[in-house]
């Protein structure tokens, strides 16, 4: 029925709005980035619910399974995590420095101090 | 060896950057960083030299073939824009020791060079490779190492623009990753080829145009296209300005070049321009773009924004040359690539040079600069009139050929727009000459003497700007090549 | 010695005084040695060329291929010798009076001035010589490039301006109208370079053509065509050599020249005479004549009413050139030639009253006849050469310009041409006249020491004076060369 | 015989486990202050826990899975009381100051794996006041 | 059965992040981030993609919340009240949103075996892995393997990250304060200092078990990487960061992440030495399938050094912040 059908995509779609929400409205500077990572973990279920197949299990070969699931969005998703973390940190790294020479994590205080000077 | 070329262009700078983290003097992996482009520019030369003789060439990674495994495929056109990244990177390492050392201190040159052969190795690695998920992995390697580089300017704006960028860079590329994945959903691959073959069956289905109009914005956002440019300026004003001269002369290039590749070879231009009213959504947000980055550039006073505004501008011509989406318009956008890589990475060395010993680059230290740094100042003066597109110079060739698609696809209005922006570019280039030549030192600043830029700068300067000359009266090397590359994309042609 | 080395050796000689000038920095006498000499070879050079033009013997020379099916090529051919002549015999007279003026005058960075003096001569020489439409762009705009610095030669705010907007109307027609005809013309001829009788196929519409002609006419600015004539005026901030060269040898003659080769070498005359929008620019420019010899009437300041008559003076070039008959077209050559001279004696005579009177508004001239006889009677002399009355070659040109008007039964141009020269009687001969006869009785008794300008700049004015004059005896000259050229 | 009678041991296990665990988390949102909610969500959670286990290793019956359940029983032992410990000993040490502004002083919590406690909800409140 | 579990953690996902962007206090915002990234693992444990709900819980409930805490600690956790621009960003969320929701009705139903994604290049994997490569787990055979280059670029991104995150704060001169303990080091946390204890060996060995286990099961190189470095994290977090300094100071763990990707480059570069194109393992060893088998050891080991030496850079790295934050605060 069309509710299990699209369900995951559906909430993939809400989570990437909460994400883009986040990123484009919060000021603070840590929040904007747990955005960013609610967002990306969106596409990764997104790519997750795509190879599934019902009934198939984890695609480790053994005797027991005849269905799997399809391994390829996995690998993919491997990649797309570590990027997930990689960017995560790369941008934890600059709020610090940030935090450093402005003083502030507001957007909003950096902004007047940028424009002071 | 010449059937692992193809690998060996990506491959080089990837292992090299790792190792260049263990030679701690800073000296030493600079030497080791230019001699690593400058063997990835032989590679590029050869590559090119090859597909232009015998077509395009595939290389199957891990000995998998296409759509199981991971496949290169250079054509004429990823060996074009191969070419173009490597020589100008070539020649910003050639002129970056002085700079760096000056910029950076000593401390951080090491993990300076290493970033940037990571960056180097990235924008290789998305231009070589025709799988589709690679593309996205390789621009994730490019645009950490650009947040990073660019993390390193010297004052604390460099830091806030590099978060601007990192959370804009992160929102295109996870917009691509989005379109790849209703690409891999509705066709099952991820080769480029094989996507192409496959699109036309579920052409219909709104998933593959959403996927269409994500990876579009996401590229749009990376190349700085009008409305989403506005991480450009902070970006390239606060860099370092080695980093600054190797991102204006190839990051957006490289993303132009995913454009064209995404809508001609893996959507096919029929699909492209049906579905969204591409045509006229290029033509228009180009010409936006020229003409709000020419106006807000002549107010700059700090010329390195004012040069990124114009990057902005020059991004725009490429876009309307794709807007026309003729043979003729795509020459003269892969021609523009090139010229404006030329004129750019000259402009950005020579203020380079200028931040070097002025400790700055507002307008004020451009006065009387004629006569402090003249050789300086002579290649801003030459770089800036290719940029304006003055006749025998690079920058006319590429006007020319945009105005010559424009006409030819009748659109004279087009054509006077865009000889009307590049009349915009002249003012702000003449601002500097002005400033430089004809006013007369401000009495106020004490007499100094010539200090000119450091050898080891200008002369990599002046070859550009001297290539820039050349390939204004002698084009037949980028004319033939973009021939070859938009007839076998647009034309059909093998 | 080849024709072609001729040719290369006319094209390499300014640049090489160029260089030289820019060598002989510090050492005056040299420098000055150098323009002169490397002037007298170049009309050497080009007037050997002369005999071989005449037989119509084709010389040809490529420098490069920039693109498939544009190169920046080089060709003598009739007009462009006519030009180069012209230009390269005044750039002689016109460094003499520099030598003259400079010293007298103690003006600052004169190297600059002599070495970018050369330069456009060098542009001249290629825009004379050029084989197709694409290197006559190049040099125009080096023409403008070159002429920029020499125009704000004073360096005060005032000259900014004026150089400003000079650079301004220049630049913006050039790349903006002329480059997208040039590229319109490729596009629609496959060609850019000058063959007689034209260059498009016979079956392109008549409404590209006028659009292109259009964009042709209002791209050339240095023709000075009305709306886009502000420059002339504004560029009148310069030292008089420079407005000599802006005048009469250089600028606006290239602007000039560039009309007739495209009417007759790109359009040629029949498909010119098929063009609906020729008929509304020959109305055009003869509005130009009339309006700016009106303007020039109420101009006090003398290098102001000088300018404006030049634009009027352009204006009837033009309008030959857009005669589309052969009458029409000799009548405009002819007064590239008499305008250059009548016009430079008179920028000469004007910077000589400044050098040696200080004065420049017209009004103060009254009685100076009897300071500066010589400069006022060449004065007088250029003044009816312009206006084309007998003692001087101007008749020649303005008769051609009648019988091509008479031709093409433009009774209306007729009747206009008369009128304007008229005007161009009432604004020019009052000055030498009230120079001598001064009207208010404030007749000065006894003699009166007499001043001129520094010998150089009196020998110049004269050689200019007498050739107008021998221009009306030996018109053949140029005669001869323009029925080849059509 | 035997194994029906395991199945039953292990399904009552299980809901004995998953009973803790709900008992638990109703505690957190039903007491007042910050201990007793901490000492209702670490105790329960780890004897909830516990049970569980047993009751999967009963359905797993002997073989790899046996072992590794094993081994997860062994480390949640060591770790769930500590973090409970840990969570004590840093609002003990903050807790002086709980009255006043929450100092920028981190609440390191147990690091490594097992860093999802549940925050203190009264907190929560609080700093949305600020 | 499966599909109710599914829906229920998928709404429990939704809650927790319409609620981390409802909250202001950050540090409940970062622990809800913790909770979201373990939903998401188990969401994906239930869809069966077992590889990557260990690294989801391994980066998303580990290192993640990690590392925002630390940033938390630093730069305080209250958040401004006015989100600005917010009328924008709601309509251009649900402008997006919109586009997405349309995009979704014509998608091949959830689950259903013959969307285009199982039959055209997976079936492929699935049937002939086992036979040219051999091993069970076809995730690890299709990263190692099959898509070789992409797991190339991914340890090269963790090596950017990690060179990034030290050019920004590692540089920063070493005049660190020694005598500052870790606030965990007084003689009251005994506890801890015990557990820990005893807690580090059984972790390094499960990070070894991972990393070798990764062709037979779930796991692999960047999972054990992770592990091993959360090893040397809880001790630093129990022990002090210089007590950690000592046992691996920061140029060795800078030359580990180098050495990781040059590992794998290396093994790459065999490919082409043995006669085959880039990262073939065929060419390793005798016949093709012990090749592949030792390729994809090799190039597991260079991807778990490489992560293992990244993570634990950035947590030093952000440590060392910590400290001079305290160091700040307790001089001000």
């Amino acid at each position: 029925m069309l509710l299990s059908a699209l369900y995951n995509y559906w909430v993939v779609v809400l989570l990437m709005m909460t994400g883009l929400y986040m990123v484009i409205a919060q000021g603070n500077l840590i929040k904007k980035i747990i955005g960013l990572n609610v967002f990306q973990t969106s596409v990764f279920i997104f790519y997750i619910s795509v190879g599934k197949v019902t009934g198939g299990s984890a695609p480790i070969l053994s005797q027991l399974a005849t269905v799997y699931s399809n391994p390829l969005p996995h690998v993919l998703i491997l990649t797309a995590i570590v990027v997930g973390i990689a960017t995560t940190a790369l941008a934890l790294a600059l709020v610090l420095r940030i935090r450093q020479s402005y003083g502030s994590v507001e957007e909003q205080d950096i902004l007047t101090r940028d424009s002071q000077c | 060896m010449l059937t692992h070329l193809p690998i060996l262009q990506v491959i080089l700078p990837l292992v090299a950057a790792p190792s260049c983290l263990f030679l701690q003097k800073s000296r030493l992996s600079w030497a080791f960083t230019l001699l690593v482009s400058l063997a990835a520019f032989v590679v590029s030369a050869l590559l090119l030299q090859q597909v232009m003789s015998e077509g395009s060439i595939r290389y199957s990674l891990g000995g998998w073939d296409a759509p199981w495994g991971i496949e290169y495929r250079i054509d004429v056109l990823n060996a074009w824009v191969l070419f173009i990244v490597t020589g100008v990177s070539t020649a910003v390492i050639a002129a970056a020791r002085a700079s760096v050392e000056s910029e950076l201190g000593a401390s951080r040159q090491t993990i300076f060079y290493t970033l940037y052969l990571l960056c180097f190795s990235g924008l290789l690695g998305i231009v070589a490779t025709g799988d589709v998920f690679n593309v996205f992995v390789f621009l994730e390697i490019s645009s950490l190492s650009t947040y990073a580089l660019i993390a390193m300017g010297r004052d604390r704006r460099a830091l806030w623009s590099a978060f601007q960028y990192l959370v804009l860079g992160t929102i295109g590329a996870t917009f691509i990753l989005i379109g790849i994945g209703f690409l891999y959903m509705m066709t099952g691959t991820l080769n480029m080829l094989d996507l192409a073959e496959r699109l036309p069956a579920v052409e219909s289905s709104t998933a593959v145009l959403a996927a269409f109009a994500f990876i579009l914005v996401g590229i749009c956002l990376k190349l700085a296209l009008f409305p989403l440019h506005l991480w450009l300026p902070n970006a390239y004003s606060s860099a370092p300005s080695i980093v600054t001269a190797f991102l204006a002369a190839t990051a957006t290039k490289v993303a132009l070049y995913l454009l064209v590749r995404f809508t001609v070879t893996v959507f096919g231009i029929d699909f492209s321009l049906s579905a969204l009213p591409l045509q006229s959504l290029f033509i228009l947000l180009g010409l936006a773009g020229v003409f709000v980055g020419s106006a807000v550039a002549i107010y700059q006073s700090n010329i390195k924004r004012m040069f990124a505004y114009s990057s902005v501008a020059q991004i725009g011509y490429m876009i309307v040359g794709i807007g026309i989406s003729t043979v003729a318009g795509l020459q003269a956008t892969l021609l523009h690539l090139f010229n404006h890589a030329l004129m750019k990475a000259a402009l950005f060395l020579a203020l380079a040079g200028l931040v070097l010993r002025a400790g700055g680059c507002a307008l004020e230290d451009f006065r009387g600069l004629g006569r402090r740094m003249p050789w300086t100042m002579g290649a801003i003066a030459v770089a800036g009139a290719s940029l304006v597109g003055m006749p025998l110079t690079a920058g006319f060739i590429s006007k020319w050929h945009l105005i010559a698609a424009a006409i030819d696809s009748g659109f004279w209005i087009l054509a006077l727009l865009i000889v009307a922006g590049s009349l915009l570019s002249a003012v702000y280039v003449w601002r500097l000459i002005d400033a430089a030549y004809l006013q007369g030192p401000d009495k106020s600043l004490p007499e100094q003497g010539r200090n000119e830029a450091p050898l080891g700068i200008l002369i990599p300067t002046w070859g550009l700007v001297l290539a820039n000359l050349y390939f204004g009266v002698e084009t037949s090397l980028p004319v033939t090549v973009t021939q070859a590359a938009s007839a076998y994309l647009l034309g059909g042609a093998p | 010695m080849g024709t072609d080395t001729l040719l290369g050796l006319a094209l390499g000689l300014p640049i090489l005084a160029f260089a030289g000038v820019l060598f002989a920095d510090r050492r005056q006498n040299l420098r000055e040695a150098v323009s002169l000499i490397s002037a007298g070879c170049l009309l050497w050079a080009v007037s050997l060329l002369y005999r071989p033009v005449l037989d119509g013997e084709v010389i040809g020379l490529s420098w490069a291929e920039v693109m498939p099916g544009i190169e920046i090529a080089f060709r003598a051919e009739p007009l462009g010798l006519l030009f180069a002549l012209v230009a390269s015999f005044l750039w002689i007279v016109t460094t003499l009076y520099a030598i003259g003026y400079m010293r007298g005058h103690g003006e600052a960075n004169q190297t600059r001035f002599f070495a970018l003096f050369a330069l456009s001569i060098a542009s001249v020489m290629g825009i004379a010589f050029a084989e197709n439409l694409f290197t006559l762009f190049v040099f125009y705009e080096v023409l403008t490039l070159a002429t920029y610095p020499l125009v704000t030669h004073a360096g005060t705010e005032k000259a900014k301006a004026g150089g400003r907007t000079y650079l301004m109307i220049l630049l913006g027609t050039s790349v903006g109208f002329f480059l997208v005809a040039i590229a319109g013309t490729w596009l629609l001829a496959g060609t850019l370079s000058f063959t007689r009788g034209g260059v498009f196929p016979p079956e392109t519409g008549p409404a590209v053509l006028s659009l292109l002609l259009v964009l042709y006419v209002f791209g050339v600015g240095k023709a000075a065509i009305m709306p886009f004539h502000r420059w002339l005026p504004a560029a009148m901030v310069a030292p008089t050599p420079v407005s000599a060269l802006l005048h009469a040898v250089a600028v606006v003659k290239a602007g000039v020249f560039v009309i007739l080769k495209v009417c007759l070498m790109i359009f040629g005359l029949e498909t010119l005479k098929a063009i609906p929008a020729t008929t509304w620019l020959l109305y055009l420019a003869a509005v130009s004549i009339l309006l700016a010899s009106l303007v020039a009437l109420r101009q006090d300041n003398l290098k102001a009413r000088l300018a404006y008559s030049t634009v009027s003076q352009l204006g009837y070039i033009t309008l030959g050139a857009l005669l589309a008959t052969s009458a029409g077209i000799a009548g405009g050559a002819m007064h590239i030639v008499m305008h250059a001279f009548g016009k430079i004696t008179l920028f000469f005579c004007a910077g000589a009253i400044l050098v040696a009177a200080h004065k420049t508004e017209i009004s103060e001239l009254d009685g100076l006849g009897r300071q500066m006889p010589l400069t006022m009677g060449a004065f007088f002399l250029a003044s009816l050469c312009i206006i084309g009355v007998p003692p001087t070659g101007g008749t020649w040109s303005k008769w051609f310009l009648l019988l091509g008007t008479v031709e093409a039964e433009q009774w209306l141009l007729v009747v206009l041409l008369m009128l304007s020269s008229l005007l161009s009687i009432a604004y020019l001969l009052p000055i030498p006249l009230r120079a001598f006869f001064p009207r208010n009785g404030v007749q000065a008794t006894g003699p009166v020491a007499v001043r001129e300008a520094p010998w150089p700049s009196m020998l110049a004015i004269a050689v200019t004076a007498i050739g107008c004059v021998l221009l009306l005896a030996y018109p053949t000259i140029i005669s001869r060369l323009i029925q080849v050229g059509l | 015989m035997i194994e029906s009678a395991v199945s039953v041991l292990a399904a009552m296990m299980l809901g004995l486990g998953s009973f803790f665990m709900i008992s638990g988390a109703l505690g957190i949102l039903r007491f007042p202050d910050f201990y007793s909610r901490m000492h209702a969500a670490s105790m329960t959670d780890t004897l909830g826990t516990y049970l569980i286990i047993g009751g999967l290793m009963f359905t797993a019956g002997w073989g790899l899975p046996l072992f590794k359940l094993t081994l997860i029983l062994v480390f949640i032992f060591f770790t769930s009381p500590t973090a409970g410990h840990a969570l004590a000993k840093s609002a003990q040490l903050s807790e002086l100051r709980l009255g006043g502004e929450q100092s920028g002083s981190a609440k390191p919590g147990a690091g490594g794996v097992h860093s999802d406690q549940h925050p203190d909800s009264r907190d929560l409140a609080r700093a949305d006041r600020v | 059965m499966e599909l109710i579990l599914d829906i229920t953690l998928l709404s429990l996902l939704l809650v927790t992040a319409v609620y981390i962007a409802w909250t202001r206090d950050l540090f409940a915002a970062v622990m809800l981030a913790g909770i979201y990234g373990l939903l998401s693992a188990s969401f994906f444990m239930s869809m069966g993609a077992v590889d990557v709900a260990f690294t989801e819980a391994a980066v998303g409930a580990g290192i993640s919340p990690l590392l925002m805490l630390s940033t938390l600690a630093i730069c305080g956790r209250a958040q401004r009240a006015n989100p600005q621009r917010a009328i924008l960003a709601l309509i251009s969320v649900t402008v997006v949103g919109l586009l997405l929701i349309s995009a979704t009705l014509e998608m091949p139903a959830f689950g259903s075996p013959d969307a285009p994604a199982h039959l055209h290049v997976a079936p492929r994997y699935l049937t002939d892995s086992m036979r040219e490569i051999g091993i069970p787990n076809v995730v690890t055979s299709v990263l190692a393997s099959y898509r070789a280059f992409d797991t190339l670029g991914e340890v090269v991104v963790i090596f950017t990250a990690g060179l990034g995150v030290l050019s920004l704060l590692g540089l920063q001169g070493e005049t660190l304060p020694r005598q500052v303990q870790s606030p965990m080091a007084e003689p009251s946390h005994l506890v801890l200092r015990v557990v820990g204890k005893v807690l580090v060996p059984p972790i390094m060995l499960f990070a070894l078990y991972v990393q070798f286990h990764g062709e037979y099961g779930p796991g692999g190189g960047f999972q054990a990487g992770v592990i091993f470095a959360v090893g040397f994290i809880l001790y630093s977090l129990v022990f002090g960061l210089d007590a950690v300094e000592r046992i691996v100071n920061r140029s060795l763990v800078q030359a580990l992440a180098a050495l990781g990707v040059l590992v794998y480059g290396t093994v790459g570069v065999l490919g082409i030495v043995s006669g085959r194109n880039y990262l073939d393992y065929s060419g390793l060893a005798g016949d093709s399938v012990t090749g592949q088998h030792l390729g994809i050891i090799a190039i597991e080991l260079g991807v778990g050094i490489t992560v293992a030496a990244v993570m634990m850079l950035v947590f030093f790295v952000f440590s060392a912040q910590l400290v001079r934050g305290r160091v700040v605060q307790h001089a001000s």
